[in-house]
């Protein structure tokens, strides 16, 4: 039988090719990389591209890297995650009195990771349920979360900050691997992983498919309550691990350790190509995204930007990298 | 016919909405290798009746049974592990995945190697499956991106796929309007494919087209208002009766108000000059009268949309002129379109002609809104009385006009997009399937509207699905092909041609 | 309303954030001077979160719930927010004591309820740390710096930045080679130094305007490799930055001691209150005035923590100006 | 053949109907009324004069700041810069109210029109994200707002006249909260009755099919941010009459507390639905339960932990899910 219905496309293989990189989903955010590079490389006559400094970027976005990646599989469902700052502090608390510290005598070491990602994920297994079982909205949920876990995480410091005391773990984190932030290589670690969640299980199609259309997965068969809970719990988990890396490199826990990080984040997984409304982008873009948040702000300081206007600056380059390369086409609404 | 017993049947079946009975003690069955036709207008309850059977409303009250045994049906995953499957009359593929993703969505266990699923292996049955079917599109396409005939026919093969590979004896598949964006050859083949099907599975079959309805069916059964009305052998139905079970009255003898047709005024008031779009239809002219209902006919890809959309606003053509009463317009605006008088019903009414999220008398009033201002502000009282006025006009049921249009039929939902468009009161109307999903009764009414407000000065250009109607509303036809123009043919009420005539230009 | 005017007056001790060690010690100085003469209970602690609104809204409320029969405490969210402060506390014929900065024009003997408003000498806290800072070097007085900046526009910080400027200008052999902004908090200090550290590797010192960045600093500072051969300095004398002294990683702090203005701000309040100070009485010099900050350095701080952390310092709230250096003009 | 009346439809009757039917506004001021007997029955002070004056005051600002934010929302956008705009307004707005005295108040609105319309203008042309777009922009009015004044600015004891025009009253009411009121009152209108308020409630509802109905999306979404711009202003202008003083980070914490008043109202995120009368409703509920806690003595290191789970209490107990098919 005659095929009946075509499709219309390019068949040049040269002109497909480009079309395709285009049409790739990185395309944009790498451009913009590239295109922070290339201001702050020029700015500081190569300082930005010299070893040194890319091994700081480098070891700078990794914790980045590990909390964009917990915010990015939120917004993938079209939810978004304000609880990031909370539960980061609270799981940062008990690392700190699991870590060799002052104030106790527990010293667990690297053992303390895998505990504090669960009870990471704990919390976000209790936004999730919030939100999907008394079905309000995610950023309800999980802006409750943000000040129970907030609050907790004061009462149980007392507002005070424990010392960690345990350099072999922060001689570790800070460690290279052949030139290499060993910190960056985990956070590249988790990216794999991920990837590999999100692309080759069903779990990971039912994600896209929840932030696609809600209506339409849970039609096609998809148990969207379930697939939002686990995905706030791998996002508690990995907020966690950001916890426990920027305990054992600052040596010490706070509850303001993670003040002011949501933002970041949150920008960290727009410019890295993510979606807001849901259903498009990866670790991938969030590593990107977090390469390039972590880049500006470096970038700012090596060239000696005034403080005041730093805000300014900040604003002006992120505006013009996202306006070049953000791809249009694939995001219908920008909203 | 009592010997067979039932695949699946429902007893007693209530389901309430907020403030309306959909289903109302409904009995209803379906028996092994049947094809079972279902009508009846819009909002009688048919999509609610199909969505309880794969376990997405949960009844009110009533029993479920399948193959004897009562069941209850958590969802539609339950469902589908029961073999039952359904093809949505809103479309269900998610526009962010790919094809091949779509197709086996929940069901990519099948597709692993080494415990992942391989895209490669998705692929490669995708492709399989979509050959069968004679639809050619990557499988690595994101749906987005693809034709709704397109979208249909990738819904069908799902169903399709779950229908075998569930290991059910006898799988039930639901088809809730599938044919109204297919063209008759794609109808031709989802037919061929949906009578092989039914050596091992039963089919319910939902449509407003009751030549299809009875072309397919073994058994055909009519619903009026949430209640089972009335029941055919395929043999023993015809158009009529069922018109008459589902209205409630006899249909006029003619189907497009043929008697209503007027000579179209002299002056001209739509201008298309060489108009061309690189890739989807050559330099292109046509004029369009006043008060003139002109069809636009050809195939898929044969550039009618294109030029329709250009016209429009929502494309912009490489090259050319339009002329509305003389005066150039800017083109690939739908703001100076509008402006202009140029209004388009959509084919896609979920993602181009509604907000669903908004209430019935903000859909209708969106384009007047500016009329009814008074001073600085609109009157809330103005905008009751016009919603009111072309809900009844077009016939819309709906529990009131503050309803949500998600909560409306599909029919209904269509109903609406034509009431606000001829609200509108645009001088040039061009209508993409216009009657997509709406009942018999109700289709009536509209060309009944659309022939009011052509005497009234009103131009039309519509492109249909089916030839008939093109030929019975028109005036005038224009034939493309290839995107050109193969011919132009004249339409008046006594001397229509026949599809036959019109088909030889289009293929 | 009326039965809460006989109990005994509820005492509100109102700092900014709960997660700030400097703050917290405020909130033990003040229960320490409420178990001293045994009203621990009536203690109330609020917190502004940053938001100035929140400081007022939350101390009317405060007013609004013991009908007026309170005394406060109060570090101001920022220094300008003492005008509304007082006129509500004014108004509802409160007892208070501010600290910090506070607008030049506004006078606290035009209100008879602002028992007393102290701050320290921030130019002279900035200006000793520095010169500590200056004397670690290699050769002393002569090297390169970069500073960590706390909240700009901040009226602390403003003053401590200004007194390391002095510092600056008092010994041109030292250069100022970068200075970013921080905002106060330990892991921005940690993110900003380790990118200055790649244009600057071969500073002598760093200048930090408190100490929770001057911590995050050390850090940077250790994952570079520096940590102990480039010494740190900062504000505010807390627990971790003594100890930071002692293990010779940083160089200096100076110590307005947080539990002493936690615990005898609620005491002047508390007298004037009952009528043991009578504020009308005080003379004008003594209403705001500028108290000792105690400066810390090696040679001092092993002294301080056997003396004052490790051991529970012996306030005497009863000696309301002890501590008064110097009027604020 | 028959026109098909709207009562011809059967309708359910009796309770169901009854409670399916009720406006969710009247589920939240039920939800609004059990908090203050709670809150009344744990101190009778929270319903004393005094206090309801400090709820008053502490509702004002961030009903003003929630009124602009709500229109951006409602396009389907979010406006970061509300904290930009807010430390903007304030600081033009004390430095020169000493200069030019009255004309100080339309300048101050000027600015925030400005600044909103800046937005939006970004935001459209430049085709990016509101959230990115916003971001940014918010960065860049902080630092305008370090260029004017490093420093807090204290209202100098001759311009505290202009200010208390604000803090002033008029028949017993605090002036400020009549410009609440009025704002309230305008932009209620302006979403319910003019074109204007329904074309920006429809772009949140379906971007793609109001621009195919002929709308200028664009102007009206900048128009939205113009107006978010005017909210931010007029709560800038009352902030800094109330606290006397304006400083560049004065306006920072109410980037996520408008967002929040916005949807714990109801509004949801997404766009389309709810709007400015589920705004005074979250404005409300979020400050009865601010001073709530410190009225009823709750200790400050618990406060965060109670305000988290109040929130999620009090939206899980009023929020609307009939109207949404999905919840994001
Ligand atoms: N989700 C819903 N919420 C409220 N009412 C609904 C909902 N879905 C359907 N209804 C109502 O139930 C009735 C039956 O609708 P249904 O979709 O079953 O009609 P239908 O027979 O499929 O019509 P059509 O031919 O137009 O598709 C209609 O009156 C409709 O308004
Ligand atoms: N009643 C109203 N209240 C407030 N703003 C209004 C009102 N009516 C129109 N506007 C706004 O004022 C502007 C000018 O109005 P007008 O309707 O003439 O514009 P237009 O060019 O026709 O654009 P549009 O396509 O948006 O209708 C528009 O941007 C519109 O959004
Ligand atoms: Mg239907
Ligand atoms: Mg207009």
């Amino acid at each position: 039988m005659e095929k009946i219905i075509k499709t219309t496309g390019n068949q040049n293989p040269f002109g497909y090719r480009i079309k395709k990189l285009r049409s790739s989903n990185y395309f944009g955010p790498v451009t913009a990389l590239v295109f922070v590079a290339l201001l702050f490389t020029i700015g500081t006559k190569g300082a930005f591209l010299s070893i040194d400094n890319i091994q700081v970027i480098l070891n700078l976005a990794s914790v980045a890297t590990i909390m964009a990646i917990g915010s990015t599989i939120v917004i993938l469902l079209g939810c978004i995650d304000l609880s990031a700052e909370g539960v980061l502090a609270f799981t940062a608390i008990l690392c700190g009195y699991l870590l060799k510290n002052t104030r106790n005598a527990y010293d667990l070491g690297i053992a303390a990771l895998p505990l504090v990602m669960v009870i990471g994920a704990g919390l976000g297994l209790i936004n999730g349920i919030i939100t999907t079982k008394l079905r309000i909205p995610s950023f309800i949920a999980t802006l409750g979360m943000m000040y129970t876990a907030m609050g907790i995480s004061i009462i149980m410091s007392g507002g005070a900050t424990i010392p960690v005391r345990d350099s072999e773990l922060q001689t570790f984190v800070n460690g290279r691997i052949a030139g290499i932030p060993t910190l960056f290589l985990i956070s590249v670690a988790v990216v794999i992983v991920i990837n590999i969640v999100l692309k080759s299980t069903r779990f990971g199609k039912s994600v896209y498919a929840v932030g696609g259309d809600e209506v339409l997965a849970r039609q096609a068969g998809i148990n969207v309550d379930r697939t939002k809970i686990i995905v706030l719990a791998i996002s508690g988990a990995l907020y966690g691990m950001a916890a426990f890396f920027m305990v054992t490199r600052l040596q010490a826990a706070n509850p303001q350790i993670s003040k002011g990080m949501l933002f970041p984040s949150i920008t960290a997984v727009v410019v890295g190509g993510s979606s807001m409304s849901g259903g498009i982008g990866n670790a991938t873009n969030a590593i990107i995204g977090a390469l390039i948040v972590t880049g500006l702000n470096n970038g700012m300081v090596l060239m000696q930007i005034n403080p005041f206007i730093q805000g300014a600056v900040n604003g002006v380059v992120l505006i013009a990298a996202v306006a070049a390369t953000m791809d249009r086409k694939k995001i219908g609404n920008i909203k | 016919m009592s010997e067979i017993s039932p695949v699946l049947e429902i007893k007693g079946l209530v389901k309430c909405f907020p403030g309306v009975v959909a289903l109302d003690d409904v009995d209803f069955h379906v028996d092994p290798n049947e094809i079972l036709g279902l009508v009846g207008e819009n909002g009688a309850g048919k999509s609610t009746l199909m969505k309880v059977l794969i376990g997405l409303y949960k009844p009110d009250s009533g029993s479920y049974l399948i193959n004897g045994k009562s069941v209850t049906m958590e969802g539609p995953l339950q469902a589908v592990e029961r073999g039952i499957g359904m093809v949505f009359q809103e479309g269900c593929l998610i526009p962010n995945m790919t094809v091949a993703e779509n197709l086996f969505l929940c069901h990519e266990a099948k597709f692993k190697r080494n415990g992942f699923i391989n895209t490669g292996l998705l692929h490669s049955e995708a492709e399989k499956l979509l050959g069968e079917l004679s639809v050619d599109v990557n499988p690595g396409a994101y749906v987005r991106d693809i034709s709704p005939a397109c979208k249909q026919m990738v819904e069908i093969a799902r169903l399709l796929w779950l229908s075998r590979d569930s290991g059910i004896k006898n799988p039930v598949l639901i088809l809730d309007e599938p044919t109204t964006v297919l063209l008759d050859d794609e109808i031709q083949v989802l037919f061929s494919v949906l009578k092989s099907v039914k050596q091992n599975a039963s089919i319910i079959f939902i449509s407003h087209r009751l030549e299809e309805i009875l072309q397919l069916s073994d058994r055909i059964v009519v619903f009026k208002d949430g209640k089972f009305s009335a029941e055919f052998t395929g043999d023993n139905a015809t158009i009529e009766k069922i018109e008459e079970n589902m209205v409630g009255h006899e249909m006029a003898e003619e189907h497009y108000r043929e008697s209503e047709q007027k000579e179209p005024a002299d002056d001209v008031i739509l201008e298309v000059r060489e108009m061309s779009m690189e890739g989807y239809f050559d330099p292109i002219s046509f004029f369009l009268h006043r008060g003139e209902i002109l069809s636009f006919v050809g195939a898929l890809g044969s550039g009618k949309e294109e030029v329709c959309r250009c016209i429009a606003g929502i494309q912009k053509p490489d090259k050319g002129h339009i002329l509305i009463n003389g005066r150039e317009i800017r083109l690939g605006s739908t703001k100076a379109a509008i402006k202009d008088g140029v209004g388009y019903i959509p084919i896609d009414r979920r993602q181009e002609g509604l907000a669903l999220q908004l209430d019935v008398a903000s859909n209708i009033n969106f384009l007047i809104l500016k009329k009814m201002i008074k001073g600085f502000l609109i009157s809330p009282v103005t905008e009751k009385e016009s919603a009111e006025k072309w809900i009844s006009n077009c016939q819309v049921k709906t529990p009131g006009i503050k309803t949500h249009c998600s909560k409306l039929s599909g029919g209904n939902q269509q109903k609406v997009v034509i009431a606000k468009w001829l609200a509108a009161n645009v001088k040039v109307l061009i209508l993409d399937h216009p009657t997509r999903g709406i009942d018999v009764g109700t289709k009536d009414e509209i060309y009944h509207r659309i022939r009011e407000l052509a005497e009234e000065g009103m131009a039309v250009i519509l492109m249909s699905d089916r030839i008939e109607e093109d030929i019975g509303l028109c005036n005038r036809m224009i034939m493309m092909k290839d995107g050109k123009i193969t011919k132009e043919m004249n339409c008046p009420p006594d001397n229509k041609p026949t599809p036959l005539n019109v088909i030889e230009y289009i293929v | 309303g009326q039965q809460e005017a006989e109990k005994p007056v509820t005492m509100c001790t109102a700092i900014k954030f709960l997660d700030n060690p400097y703050h917290i010690d405020w909130i033990a100085g003040g229960e320490g001077f409420a178990e001293s003469i045994g009203m621990k209970d009536m203690i109330v602690n609020q917190a502004s979160q940053g938001s100035s609104e929140k400081q007022l809204n939350d101390i009317k409320a405060l007013i609004a719930k013991t009908g007026g029969n309170v005394i406060c405490n109060i570090d101001p969210n920022q220094a300008p927010d003492v005008v509304p402060l007082a006129k509500a506390l004014e108004d509802a014929g409160v007892y208070f004591v501010t600290w910090w900065n506070k607008p030049d024009d506004i006078k606290v003997w035009d209100y008879d309820h602002w028992v007393c408003h102290v701050t320290f000498d921030g130019v002279s806290a900035g200006k000793f740390i520095a010169n500590s800072l200056f004397d670690t070097f290699e050769t002393p007085g002569k090297g390169k710096i970069v500073a960590l900046e706390g909240q700009l526009a901040n009226s602390a910080f403003i003053e401590r930045w200004e007194g390391l400027q002095q510092a600056l200008a008092e010994n041109p052999g030292v250069e100022l080679v970068a200075y970013e902004p921080a905002e106060w908090d330990r892991t921005k200090a940690f993110d900003k130094l380790s990118s200055m550290l790649v244009a600057h590797p071969d500073i002598d010192g760093v200048w930090a305007a408190n100490d929770n960045m001057a911590l995050g600093a050390i850090e940077a500072l250790r994952a570079a490799g520096l940590a102990g051969k480039v010494k740190v300095c900062g504000v505010d004398g807390t627990e971790e930055m003594i100890r930071a002294i002692v293990a010779g990683e940083a160089c200096a702090t100076a110590a307005p001691d947080a539990k002493w203005q936690g615990g005898i701000g609620l005491s002047m309040a508390y007298a004037a209150k009952n009528g043991e100070l009578d504020v009308a009485s005080i003379p004008k010099e003594k209403r705001q005035w500028y108290a000792t900050m105690v400066n810390i350095d090696s040679s001092n701080a092993q002294e301080w923590v056997e003396t004052v952390i490790e051991a529970t310092p012996e306030y005497d709230w009863n000696d309301h100006f002890g501590r008064f250096l110097k009027t604020i003009k | 053949m028959a026109d098909v009346k709207i009562s011809d439809i059967k309708k359910v009757g009796g309770i169901r109907r009854l409670v399916s039917d009720l406006p969710t506004i009247y589920i939240s001021l039920f939800i609004l009324l059990v908090l203050v007997v709670v809150l009344y029955i744990g101190n009778h002070s929270f319903l004393s004069k005094y206090n309801l004056k400090v709820l008053a005051d502490g509702t004002t600002i961030l009903l003003c700041v929630g009124l602009g934010q709500v229109f951006v929302i409602l396009t389907g956008g979010i406006d970061l810069s509300v904290g930009g705009v807010m430390s903007l307004v304030a600081v033009v707005f004390l430095s020169t109210v000493e200069h030019i005295g009255f004309a100080a108040f339309p300048l101050a609105l000027a600015v925030g029109a400005v600044a909103g319309l800046i937005n939006g203008i970004v935001y459209t042309k430049l085709r990016i994200p509101s959230f990115i777009c916003t971001l940014g922009t918010n960065g860049i009015f902080v630092s305008i707002t370090y260029l004017i004044t490093a420093a807090p600015i204290s209202a100098p004891g001759k311009v505290h006249h202009y200010l208390d025009i604000v803090n002033g009253k008029i028949g017993g009411f605090n002036n400020g909260w009549l410009l609440a009121v009025a704002l309230f009152a305008i932009f209620f209108v302006i979403q319910r009755y003019t074109y204007l308020g329904k074309k920006i409630v429809a772009i949140g509802s379906n971007e793609l099919m109001t621009k195919l109905s002929g709308i200028d999306v664009n102007s009206s979404k900048m128009l939205a941010f113009m107006l978010s711009g005017i909210g931010s202003a007029v709560a800038a202008v009352i902030l800094s009459s109330y606290l006397y003083s304006a400083y560049p980070t004065i306006g920072e914490v109410y980037i996520l507390e408008s967002i929040a008043v916005v949807v714990v109202g109801g509004t949801a995120l997404t766009g389309g639905s709810g709007g400015i009368v589920n705004t005074l409703v979250g404005a409300v509920i979020m400050s009865i339960l601010k001073n709530g806690m410190t009225v009823i003595g709750i200790d400050v290191y618990a406060q965060q932990t109670f305000l988290g789970v109040l929130i999620i209490l009090a939206v899980a107990a009023s929020f609307d899910r009939k109207k949404l098919s999905f919840i994001k």
